[in-house]
């Protein structure tokens, strides 16, 4: 569905991606982990048409992708991005209803509305709040919910789980999957890298700007190496909380 | 040499052309008087290298933009002087900038005519004259007192108001001397109201004016404002008689205010109808294709002044055509200009009386403030 | 009393002068957030082209009135495109667009003095200029006209920007140009529309104010009044910058008419600060406490 | 002793109670630990010890005097300053010159000093140069020192925020999220940091984090906030155990594990 | 071209300079915007004036009480109006400026709006290149401090640096006081350059004409108002022959100069001190590198 070949970003004289290649097939959930920095957020904002890749190539469905993004957004991808990006001034319910901006179809869009009063109740509890005062973790929601509200077939999401208390943390992974349910396509980039590999299909490790593994989800968790860099906390929590 | 005074009597290889500095608007809110200044020195330029030129030369003029600002005023005398080196400057029409010039005209020992500037401070300071600046145009006390003389004792009006823009020099300086020698000939101020430059509304002053009930009502501001400010006041129902001074006279306020301003009297430095102006008026009508504004017949004098202070001295020095100014007299357009040595003003010039009759200038008379 | 009435009326029709600037303005500045000083020079070219198709072309009034609003419409895309877009697209600082703005202004004002010369235009009439007497008062048929026309216009804004779809886009771009692209908005088109919009309305305020005073090219030095309305009224509200504009025509004419005219821009300016130190948003923007 | 009290403290948003009645004592020199769902009112504890919110009713006191009503400013220079959950750093700025524009107190002269650049300024200066180059080192940013702030990677823009927090020499630091946006590798690291910091500044810490571990492993004390209203309060063992806090806020999952 | 006109454009793009220094302080560094900067030069030029015509003092002392007296007014102004934001601040000096002028016109005891002449010529290019090079070594010293960084650090992040203990009020004002003392400093050489003052001098015009030479030169950066000053003062005298399509071109180049580098044209040196040094250590480097035979 989506395929990236050879992808280099730079920022002035920072490279931030060296040669990026991924490929995400149609209906899974492909996680991208890496430390702080590697280039996880570069990324996403190249497919989204963010910022201007100098070299490479961007693949969806078999097409180049066009330079502007909304235009990209009408191919059917959305991106819920780093630090939420919702609109302060906005209600909680015209946050929503801008995640819906390019859809027409008003029946599906009080249907997914209704869906995202559901996973997130706080959000209908709060329709007519200024989205700029909701605490942090509300914010994280609506972000997540304007996102679902484009109705796209390949979502990307960047550090969903950021800044939730972790009850939701888990409800969001399930969201995560029932949207995969759902027939979509997700481009998962994750701190809680063990969540996320655990649900991915695929998954890539990122280091300062280059892929340096790739594997399942399942694989991967069982890696050495990764478990070192990206799990290691994981392991001795289980120990203190055992 | 670093300061060089620009010696035009000078060494070998003399130019062949004389240049003549002027300064005033071409831009801002004052640039229709500006522009039309620079086309009368333009127009009489060429007649006079027509006839010959000045002392054999020709005669060439170097216009600057000063957007009405003293600064820049400043600059362009400077850019004149010494660069340009020119044997005198005519302008600017504005009396700020005309006394900010004084002291680079003295460095520089370059006279200079100003056209309108009607301040008394542009030619003589705490008593003292300056010896490089001369004027054409009669001063503000002047025109006042006539206005103030003409409303009291020839139209017998005794009550009067006053509306001015308290951020123009002009309109404060008219302001102060009407007021004074209205009073003094037993007439009553009963208001006096102010605007702001650029103000395009003038109901709220109306409004109170109206309410004292002045028979006259003195409008010391330039023909925009008059045109705007005329009609707001009928609209009001204000019947009374409006006066105005030279900021008033132009073919756009006649098309603007036609009806507001009838039976208004200005006072006005010549007679429009007089038959000696008519051959300029058609002459600048046929080069520019617009109607000369006031400034035109003063640049015009200007331009006399000099050519006659040139003549006189039978020399291009700036300083000698200096000292033939002291005691230049000319007939000009506007009236006999006989330059005072003391005050380099042009004494005893009378002011001349025009009733808006018709949607005409009508002269009316020459009257003189004792 | 019936001074004082006749003063309110005074300060309605000055109000509803700068109102009309204003909403133009404030709209501009809603989204882009910076003091879009071109305006003046937009409203000022709108009541050109009002007065050359009244006068030259003796356009009925319906059209003049839609032309200029258009032609100033198109004016302020043409600044948007030459003298914001490429600013914009290198994210600079809105410091750099109120220079830029400011260049715009200056070159405007001045190429209308070169072309078409600095005298004042009059406009034929086009409504009888005969006020209408209630009493002792008189209000001019112009300032109904045009306190209606205000009113409409803002309705009309107010009902696009709060309940469209577009509004809801313009609303979004005005928080943030990355988000609002994020969703699909093209927030070329949407930034646009706003500057034409803006345009538009200054051109239609532009004409207005020629027929009601006259046209010359230093018509935009009066928007500095609408500019100072618009903050009264709390910056980017739309009622505020109206209410802030007939609130400063009211303040202006009851101190001209009852404390000073000499000092009046003094005693308005006073007030101002005062209600600014009362209400540091305006009157009517909305005071969010900063959420750290 | 306390170093922190809050006493019968609410806040409230028009209708909304973001913090209702609440009571707690930091004691000195502990960590504190401070959990709850979202919106639950914690970042609003911190706006309000801060100064940036004024409470709506109820005594906030730090180290026995009353603060609330103070300016922000004020409240920073008796020795409290904190993190933003929502990255505040001086953008343009490099690091270097984050951590030393917050060193200001480190040095004191007045404005004719520095004009004159006199002997007291070169010598207050030095020693605020000081403070930076160890606070870079003990951060472990000294490397990366003229790299503009905005282009830092998250993780690391909440190490500077951290670093800038201690350059006013805190009594009472209080990090909202230190570990957001961090993987659970660079969270260990973090713990190991906090732990440093409290040794080495000898500052007293409100830690407020959705991290269990980091919460777990660090706080000395605990209070869990749940709609703008105290939960519980306790050791780890003890909020970990707690029933009502699992079905708020921690989730059956974790415990089974 | 002469000397005598060169002289005069370098002594009010000086005088420009110093006003714009101030200016660069409270904008560019302090991150407040002003519209009223010529209402704080008018401050400073009449009472310099008063000084020296009225009360006969010499022209330096004349100099410091005009800056003194902006001072007082802007402490005045800023108590009032310095709580405000962005632009609500910016139109609150707009009108402090304006109301400033309007009061100048009605006092007939200053020449009100006639203007006053016969103030005695005292400025000259030598004193105007001494107090600017003394304004700007003061900047500098001061930006190089943590006063400066203070007020950087509220351009920056107004709530962050409460955070960290800066009396966020304190140092708008102190940023405010040393603008309107260089702005009336400036003021004061202004009225003793011209020997005449009215208040049309100091219009918004002047304000804003003030304002675009510390974007222009870049904001935060001391070389770029210098070179700033000098470029935008110059360039309306070297467009006069356009005569009445000057300020049509000078519009066009604001706008040219503005899209085509949009920081400004010291943009991107954020502190100005090293640009100047990077600049000079260049201008040095290069000529050394010339004298011994080129690169
Ligand atoms: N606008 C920018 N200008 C300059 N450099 C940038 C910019 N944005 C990112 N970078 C740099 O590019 C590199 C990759 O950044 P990116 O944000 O993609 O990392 P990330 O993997 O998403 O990190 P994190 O987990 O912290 O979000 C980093 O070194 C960062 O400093
Ligand atoms: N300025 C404000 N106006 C209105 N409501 C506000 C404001 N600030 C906070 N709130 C509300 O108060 C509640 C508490 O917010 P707060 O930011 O303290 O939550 P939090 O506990 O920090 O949550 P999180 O973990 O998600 O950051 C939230 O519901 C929020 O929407
Ligand atoms: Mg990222
Ligand atoms: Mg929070």
């Amino acid at each position: 569905m989506l395929s990236i070949r050879d992808l280099n970003v730079y920022y002035g004289g920072i490279h931030a991606l060296k040669g990026v290649s991924i490929d995400v097939e149609e209906g899974q959930i492909v996680s991208i982990i890496g430390a702080n920095g590697a280039g996880k957020s570069t990324l996403l904002n190249a497919i989204s048409g963010m910022v201007k890749p100098k070299e490479g190539r961007i693949l969806f469905k078999g097409k180049e992708l066009p330079p502007a993004p909304h235009k990209i957004v009408e191919l059917g991808i959305s991106q819920v991005p780093e630090g939420r990006l919702i609109f302060a001034n906005l209600t909680v319910k015209d946050n929503l209803m801008m995640g819906a901006y390019l859809r027409k179809d008003k029946i599906g869009i009080e249907k997914d509305l209704e869906k995202v009063f559901a996973l997130f109740p706080r959000m209908k509890e709060r329709i007519h709040q200024m989205a700029g005062t909701l605490s942090g973790g509300e914010q994280q929601m609506l972000a997540i919910g304007r996102g679902l509200m484009s109705n796209p077939d390949l979502i990307l999401l960047d550090e969903p789980s950021l800044g939730l208390a972790p009850l939701l943390v888990k409800t969001i992974f399930d969201i995560i999957e029932s949207i995969q349910q759902m027939r979509k396509t997700i481009l998962l980039v994750e701190q809680n890298a063990y969540k996320a590999l655990s649900i991915a299909d695929k998954a890539y490790v990122l280091e300062q700007g280059k892929i340096v593994k790739e594997g399942s989800g399942k694989e991967l968790i069982k890696d050495k190496s990764i478990q070192e860099a990206y799990l290691g906390k994981k392991q001795k929590s289980e120990e203190t909380l055992a | 040499t670093p300061k060089g005074t620009p010696d035009t009597g000078q060494k070998a290889g003399e130019p062949e052309v004389v240049k003549v500095g002027w300064i005033g608007s071409l831009t801002g809110d004052q640039a229709v008087w500006g522009q039309c200044e620079l086309n009368t020195v333009k127009m009489m330029f060429e007649e006079i290298n027509a006839k010959g030129g000045l002392l054999g030369k020709k005669v060439e003029v170097i216009g600057y933009d000063t957007r009405g600002d003293a600064t820049e005023a400043v600059n362009a005398v400077k850019r004149l002087t010494s660069q340009d080196k020119v044997i005198a400057i005519i302008g600017p029409n504005a009396s700020g900038q005309a006394i900010a010039i004084s002291s680079v005209l003295e460095e520089m020992k370059v006279p200079d005519i100003a056209t309108v500037a009607t301040n008394p401070k542009v030619t003589v300071v705490d008593g003292k004259v300056k010896p490089f600046n001369f004027r054409v145009c009669f001063i503000d006390p002047y025109q006042g007192a006539v206005a103030a003389g003409y409303a009291a004792d020839v139209l017998g009006f005794k009550k009067a108001a006053i509306l001015y823009d308290v951020a123009d020099d002009y309109s404060q300086g008219l302001t102060e001397f009407f007021e004074k020698y209205f009073i003094e000939k037993g007439g009553q101020i009963v208001a006096k109201e102010a605007f702001k430059s650029g103000d395009v509304d003038f109901r709220p002053q109306l409004s109170k004016i109206k309410e004292s009930n002045p028979e006259v009502i003195f409008m010391p501001y330039f023909f925009k404002e008059v045109a705007l400010s005329a009609n707001q006041a009928r609209e009001l129902g204000i019947n009374a008689v409006f006066m105005g001074g030279d900021g008033w006279p132009s073919d756009v306020l006649i098309e603007m205010a036609k009806d507001a301003i009838e039976g208004s009297y200005i006072v006005n430095h010549l007679d429009f109808n007089d038959p000696e102006v008519q051959d300029f008026k058609a002459a600048y009508k046929a080069k520019y294709n617009k109607s000369v504004e006031l400034n035109g017949y003063l640049a015009y004098d200007a331009v006399k002044l000099l050519e006659a202070a040139v003549n006189k001295a039978n020399s291009l020095d700036p300083v000698a055509i200096r000292d033939a100014l002291e005691t230049a007299s000319v007939k000009g357009i506007t009236g006999q200009i006989n330059i005072s040595k003391e005050t380099h003003n042009p004494e005893g010039k009378d002011a001349a009386i025009i009733k808006m009759v018709n949607g005409e200038y009508v002269f009316q008379q020459k009257y003189s403030a004792k | 009393m019936a001074g004082f009435m006749q003063q309110i009326i005074n300060g309605l029709s000055i109000g509803s002068v700068y109102a009309l600037m204003a909403v133009g303005y404030s709209l501009v500045y809603s989204i882009m957030n910076f003091s879009n000083f071109a305006h003046g020079g937009v409203i000022m070219i709108g009541a050109y082209i009002g007065f050359f198709l009244l006068a030259a072309y003796k356009m009925p009034f319906y059209v003049a009135f839609a032309l200029a609003g258009a032609g100033a419409g198109l004016l302020a895309l043409i600044i948007e495109r030459v003298a914001y877009s490429p600013l914009r697209k290198r994210k600079a600082p809105f410091l750099y667009f109120i220079i830029s703005a400011m260049g715009a202004s200056i070159f405007l004002e001045n190429i209308v003095i070169a072309t078409i010369g600095p005298t004042f235009k009059t406009y034929p009439k086009v409504f009888s200029t005969q006020p209408i007497t209630v009493g002792s008062l008189s209000v001019g048929r112009l300032d109904l006209i045009m306190f209606v026309i205000s009113a409409i216009s803002l309705a009309i804004l107010i009902f696009v920007i709060e309940k469209t779809k577009i509004g809801m886009a313009i609303r979004g771009t005005a928080y943030s140009v990355r988000a609002s692209a994020l969703m699909g908005v093209n927030t070329d088109h949407v930034i646009m529309i706003v500057f034409g919009l803006g345009g538009l309305l200054g051109g239609i305020a532009g004409m207005l104010f020629g027929m009601k005073y006259t046209v010359y090219p230093q018509i935009g030095f009066i928007t500095i009044k609408s500019f100072i309305a618009a903050v009264f009224g709390g910056l980017g509200s739309l009622p505020g910058a109206v209410i802030g504009s007939v609130l400063l025509g009211i303040i202006e004419t009851l101190t001209s008419g009852y404390l000073s005219s000499q000092f009046r821009d003094l005693i308005a300016f006073a007030l101002l600060i005062v209600v600014l130190i009362v209400r540091p948003m305006g009157l009517m923007g909305k005071f969010t406490e900063d959420k750290a | 002793m306390n170093i922190l009290e809050f006493n019968n403290v609410t806040k409230q948003f028009g209708g909304l109670t973001a913090v209702g009645n609440v009571d707690f004592q930091v004691a000195k020199d502990s960590i504190f630990g401070l959990i709850g769902p979202n919106g639950a009112g914690k970042t609003t504890i911190f706006n309000l010890i801060t100064g940036i919110y004024h409470v709506t009713e109820g005594e906030i006191l730090f180290e026995g005097k009353r603060i609330n009503g103070l300016q922000p400013y004020q409240i920073a220079q008796l020795g409290i300053t904190r993190t933003f959950q929502n990255i505040r750093l001086f953008k343009k700025l490099t690091i270097y010159e984050n951590i030393l524009t917050a060193c200001h107190e480190n040095g004191n002269y007045g404005i004719f000093d520095a004009i004159l650049r006199n002997g007291k300024y070169k010598k207050q200066e030095r020693i605020m140069h000081e403070k930076t180059q160890t606070l870079m080192e003990i951060m472990g940013l000294e490397d990366r020192k003229d790299i503009i702030a905005a282009n830092l990677p998250y993780g690391w823009q909440r190490r500077l925020e951290i670093a800038r927090a201690l350059a006013s020499n805190p009594k009472l630091l209080l990090l909202d999220e230190p570990a957001a946006g961090m993987n659970p590798d660079e969270t260990l690291k973090l713990m190991t940091l906090i732990h440093e910091i409290r040794k080495q500044f000898k500052v007293t810490m409100i830690v407020i984090e959705h991290h269990m571990d980091l919460i777990m492993g660090v706080c000395d004390k605990i209070m869990v906030l749940n709609f703008g209203q105290k939960l519980a309060e306790g050791t780890a063992q003890e909020i970990q155990e707690n029933k009502k806090v699992i079905e708020a806020y921690l989730g059956e999952e974790e415990m089974h594990c | 071209m002469d000397w005598f006109y060169i002289q005069g454009i370098l002594i009010l793009a000086g005088i420009n300079l110093l006003a714009v220094l101030g200016l660069s302080l409270l904008t560019g560094f302090t991150g407040l915007f002003s519209f009223g900067h010529a209402g704080f030069m008018a401050i400073g030029a009449y009472t310099t004036a008063i000084m020296s015509v009225k009360l006969h003092l010499p022209f330096i002392p004349s100099l410091m009480i005009g800056g003194l007296i902006a001072a007082l007014v802007s402490l005045l102004i800023g108590k009032l109006t310095l709580n405000l934001k962005g632009d609500y601040f910016c139109i609150a000096t707009l009108g402090l400026g304006e109301a400033i002028r309007l009061i100048l016109d009605n006092v007939q005891y200053l020449g009100g709006a006639r203007g006053w002449p016969g103030i005695p010529l005292k400025t000259t290019l030598l004193n105007v290149v001494i107090i600017d090079i003394i304004g700007i070594i003061i900047l500098v010293n001061l930006i190089r401090s943590k006063h400066g960084r203070n007020m950087i650090a509220i351009r920056e992040e107004e709530m962050a640096s409460q955070i960290i203990g800066i009396n966020v009020f304190r140092y708008k004002m102190i940023s405010l006081m040393i603008s309107a003392i260089y702005a009336g400093v400036a003021g004061g050489m202004l009225g003793h350059y011209l020997g005449f003052l009215q208040p049309k001098m100091f219009q918004i015009v002047k304000s804003t004409e003030l304002t675009i030479i510390v974007i222009f030169g870049g904001l935060g950066s001391i070389s770029g108002s210098v070179l700033g000053a000098l470029v935008l003062t110059s360039l309306p005298e070297m467009l006069r022959t356009f005569a009445q399509w000057r300020l049509v071109v000078y519009g066009i180049a604001v706008i040219f100069i503005m899209i085509s580098r949009p920081q400004g044209l010291m943009g991107g040196h954020e502190f100005s001190f090293h640009a100047v040094k990077k600049i000079i250590s260049s201008m040095f480097y290069r000529k050394k590198q010339r004298g011994l035979g080129g690169r």
